[in-house]
């Protein structure tokens, strides 16, 4: 075990699997000599050279397009988005090909392909570029979606994301970038994508969100514990896509109450298919019904003041908690 | 289909016979033959969803295919049955996945715009428009990485030059290119028309080589019809992009002699004039002469050639009928990898 | 009031609305000599001429953005998908230029600009021709997204787009496009976006759906109500965003038990929204869980015993409103 | 700003002093003093985001709005500000963008990147690149559509030329201009990088005018650092442009002083050698020297101007500092149109 940030993680392991396997690569836009916007490719150009670490055109569908090419031959591209906003404008190579291209080929394809980049809100970036894209990529069938609340999920999750066979969108929180943590040392070190985990244990109420938003969970959790005696479990939904709710409904089942936290829209959103889920499987242990917390029906703003009112915080959530436990 | 796969080592003269130009006079009618059997079936309401036929058209894919070597990939659009049939594909698994078979190459999961045979190295089938060429670019890096010295072959419309993938393909073919890392052979099956919009109605420029040249990739224009004017130029490029690892671009000029797919019945977009006249350059006939001159092909020969493509492709016809429709489970496999996961 | 198909019903009010009003035209690919793939704009070009019909190349992201900037200086494009799978090569520009300039630039432009063409699964069309976009854009704000599931809805609903001031998602149902119904003749009929509807009464189940799902549980209602004495609810969801609930909820109150009804995948879908809106607002109403019919999670497949696997059928949804109530 | 809008009608000759050429000396200065003031008050914390400041390439967008008229629109990418100086926005009310106030000219809800003056003819500031290039196109048709006799200004950099949507809009913006229907000036604003990402390594061709030309756009390479030679070229070019109705593309080749953006410190993909050899071509200093020429232009004479550019520049941070955050209410309005409903 070591201290390290989210940011690091995620450089040390993309360095680490391109020294276990030449068949990675990294590709994007301003990732070699400029280092990356986010410095989470800095001094790989030098060190694994151009053929390795590919500066891209301005060109998103083109990135993905060409990264699914490699990875269909037996290369393990990781495409970086300088946001992933951008990879909206390759939507369509993402959900309509690389996600689908195993189905009507029959199987004849692995498509180990990995589209990561930071995502959701930062600070005054407006509304083109501050948004969550986790039921956008999650509801589509062939795709992966991971998003890691931690250092260690970072990780893990990168690991298994490169190491594996099929597309993976992988969701950073840039606001995380920063965050320390411990993360093991095992150079084999993998999350299993697929799987929920309990991120705190609790009794009283259960919150379930992911990435930044669980870690805003996580502070109101510590808070109310010690302010009020209140036991929240918080489960970290840290792969999107499949969805592991089995944590979730052990869960409920022990607290009877859930709340849902994300940052995105709430129409159509995270929240609504964890609500809707929680009804289909555990419907009659509800004793409250399940509370989502989420972002406003807004494009984002620019300006700091509606900025911060577009998006959850911490009051919310306890407020959320407190709903759902009949207090006030 | 493909047992004499052609070397480009070995460049037949146009002015004296070869063995391999009555094989691929073969194959030109059989894909002919095929397609018009796909038509059929299609009426009979045997293939469903969208059909896309080369008829017209067979002496494009023929040609370049021809200075192809085994290993080589390919990447084409929706209208991909003669690409599939000319890499060798079993014919009866081609018309099976056309009637949504489990025999099917592509398990009956893909349909007519989706063939895909990887181990002859048909890498689809695709039926975004442009969407496969930045695919096909990236498997050209591949090639190179992987120290691979084949090419990709990437076809697509004179219509698909019009979206952005096309666009942003090209760029990066022509930077990679540069580094001999994108050894890919780029095919503009220009026939003229995009479903119902003519060259003149849906690009700028008509002159599409200007299109190309602007990302400095090479390009070409042949005969589409013409087997020998795109097999020549085949010959050469193909070995150029082989041994430098630079995209180039062949433009053939060819017509579309069916309608864009088998729903287009009325064609308001061309007359019945303009199809005949363009039909006067069928490639088959065009070959034909040729080869009536420098081999002395004699009607005899040609049909034997025509009994024997009508017959494959009711063989093909019969082993699809007669193939089962896919297992209900498969409806479930492969969507991702199977089996022990990673992580 | 007439009869006519839906697909006529969206032909003709194209007619209407451009012989009313000179801003509004068509642009699309082979939309005009070809005259449409689905013949909805059959015979315009010769009406309308080449200036208000536009014949474009294949470039939807081109499409959609011109059509915007058309939009910003007063005129009212109406652009055509040949199918709305086509539109996710245009994401970017609907989601993130024509849902937000209207935000960003402080409210300075309007932006009525109508995007329209079939969608959901067809007959052997395969993956990348089948998907159904309700939940893709109906999840961003700053767009409105209807899929109307009649004739007459179809006609009230499309000239409410035209005639409004912001971007329009119109979601035809493909499989409707000859199905017949009752259309009313005056000129100016509209049907208000953002107004569900109820499509049939009854008291002991609700059933909530939107386009052919919706047609399909209506034929469902009336064989529960012959067979069994069952009076199924239908309410059809016409508009996606914004979604009205008040009918629903007054439903829900009145059977306490309640079907969705999706042909998409059911991750992070429509039916999660509904029934987690459900759970929002009468929780308490509920004498069982919401039940979500939806499609299969996979990619479609061609074959046609496989693509009838994938999609929702009249027993699926038979057997989900008999297992709210209990029933077997 | 913008109080003595220039005509293109009355071209001035660079050979002969005329007050427009001093004018316009005034606003580039401006420009420069106001960049600079944003990036002193982004590093003080006033000014969130993202920040591209336009510092270097000022004889670009001055030289070309100074042939335009009232009426005319422009669309520009993220690298706004002096886009909406050049029009006559308020100062003032830009720099309250920047600072997220309400009373910015986006109210605050924008900011750097996505300044709109509709009222003057900005339709944005955005943040996609290329994104608003099909946008232009499309206003361009409008205006002909509606019989107006204005024409669009679009500017872009050398790196958007790589994005689909490019490709997309020039391809539209060709075929519509035959007809007559889209009056659009494109400028790329070609300062040689696109982030750290010099042009050799983006474009695999570097002759940027293949890229448009190739969609039947004519295009003209400027000296985007010479005031002169880039306001001589756009008035003859925008003249042609409103007269026919069809596309015309400007390639400005300049330099960018400053970082990408406010957070590009490093710049490790440029020597400060390069950087310093560029600064020798500096657009202000090169126009000051041709009207000391032409016009016997004192060093007091520019004195003053700086003097008034300095002190204007003061004056919108003052406005934007003293200006109160929008209303919180602001967050919900201008989602959707408001009001009575349609329908
Ligand atoms: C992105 C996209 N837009 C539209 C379509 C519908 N479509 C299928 S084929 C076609 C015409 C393509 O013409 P061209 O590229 O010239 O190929 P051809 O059919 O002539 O061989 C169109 C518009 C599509 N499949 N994908
Ligand atoms: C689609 C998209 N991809 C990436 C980005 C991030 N980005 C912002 S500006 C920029 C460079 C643009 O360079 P250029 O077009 O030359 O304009 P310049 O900044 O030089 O004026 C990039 C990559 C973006 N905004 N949009
Ligand atoms: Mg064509
Ligand atoms: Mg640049």
């Amino acid at each position: 075990m070591a201290e390290k940030s989210y940011r690091d993680a995620i450089h040390e392991t993309l360095v680490e699997e391109m020294e276990r396997d030449e068949n990675v690569i990294v590709m994007g836009e301003d990732i070699g000599v400029y280092e990356g916007t986010f410095r989470i490719t800095a001094g790989m150009l030098k060190k694994f050279g151009p053929r390795r670490v590919i500066d891209t055109p301005i060109a998103e569908a083109g990135m993905v397009g060409t990264a699914v090419g490699m990875a269909v031959l037996g290369m393990r591209p990781v495409v970086e988005m300088m946001t992933m906003n951008f990879s909206i404008v390759a939507a369509d190579q993402i959900v309509n090909h690389a996600a689908k291209i195993r189905y009507f080929s029959g199987g004849q394809v692995d498509v180990p392909v990995v589209i990561r980049g930071p995502h959701g809100a930062g600070v005054q970036l407006s509304a083109q570029h501050s948004q969550s894209l986790e039921s956008f990529y999650g509801h589509f069938p062939g795709l992966f979606v991971v998003a890691p609340g931690t250092p260690a999920d970072a990780k893990g999750l990168l690991r298994s994301a490169i190491r594996g066979k099929d597309p993976v969108i992988f969701l950073e929180s840039a606001a995380l970038y920063g965050m320390k943590g411990e993360v093991p040392d095992d150079p084999d070190f993998m999350v299993p994508i697929g799987e929920s985990r309990v991120a705190r244990e609790g009794s009283d109420v259960t919150v379930i969100s992911f990435g930044k938003m669980m870690q805003l969970s996580l502070k109101v959790a510590e808070k109310l514990s010690a302010d009020e005696g209140l036991e929240v479990e918080v489960i970290d939904i840290r792969s999107i896509r499949p969805l592991d709710l089995a944590p979730v409904l052990e869960s409920v089942r022990k607290t009877h109450r859930a709340v849902v936290v994300q940052e995105q829209w709430k129409l159509y959103g995270f929240g609504a298919e964890i609500s809707a889920a929680i009804s289909d499987e555990v419907f009659d242990e509800l004793d409250a019904p399940v509370v989502r917390v989420t972002g406003e029906d807004v494009p984002m703003p620019y300006a700091r003041n509606l900025e911060l009112l577009a998006v959850p915080h911490e009051p919310d959530i306890e407020r959320a908690i407190m709903e759902v436990m009949y207090r006030d | 289909m493909a047992r004499k796969k052609s070397q480009s080592e070995a460049v037949p003269d146009p002015a004296t016979c070869s063995p391999e130009w009555t094989d691929l006079l073969r194959k030109m009618i059989f894909i002919r033959r095929f397609e018009e059997a796909t038509e059929r079936e299609f009426r009979k309401g045997k293939i469903g969803g969208y059909l896309h036929v080369y008829i017209g058209q067979e002496a494009v894919v023929t040609g370049i295919q021809s200075a192809g070597k085994p290993g080589d990939l390919v990447y084409a659009g929706y209208r991909d049955h003669a690409h599939a049939l000319l890499l060798g594909s079993d014919p009866g698994a081609v018309m099976a996945e056309l009637f949504g078979r489990g025999t099917g190459i592509s398990k009956g999961k893909g349909g007519s715009m989706h063939l895909f045979d990887v181990e002859r190295g048909l890498y689809g089938g695709y039926g975004i428009v442009g969407g496969h060429l930045p695919l096909a670019t990236g498997s050209a890096y591949a090639l190179r990485y992987l120290k691979r010295d084949e090419v990709v072959f990437c076809y697509f419309g004179d219509g698909a030059m019009n979206i952005g993938s096309f666009h942003e393909a090209m760029n990066m073919a022509g930077l990679w290119g540069k580094e001999g890392m994108c050894p890919v052979v780029f095919v503009i099956e220009n026939n003229g028309y995009a479903m119902g919009t003519s060259i003149e109605r849906h690009s700028a420029l008509t002159d599409l080589s200007a299109r190309v040249e602007a990302y400095a990739i090479p390009t070409e224009k042949v005969d589409g019809q013409d087997l020998f004017a795109v097999r020549g130029a085949a010959d050469r490029i193909v070995r150029q992009v082989r041994e430098t690892g630079r995209p180039f671009c062949i433009e053939a000029v060819t017509y579309r002699f069916s309608g864009h797919g088998a729903a287009d019945i009325l064609q308001p977009y061309r007359s019945k004039e303009e199809v005949e006249i363009a039909k006067n350059r069928d490639p088959i006939v065009i070959l034909r002469n040729r080869l009536t001159e420098i081999c002395g092909l004699t009607d005899e020969d040609v049909e034997k050639m025509e009994e024997w493509a009508v017959a494959e492709a009711k063989k093909a016809v019969e082993f699809a009928e007669s193939s089962a429709q896919p297992d209900p489970d498969e409806l479930f496999h492969h969507v991702v990898s199977e089996g022990q996961r990673i992580g």
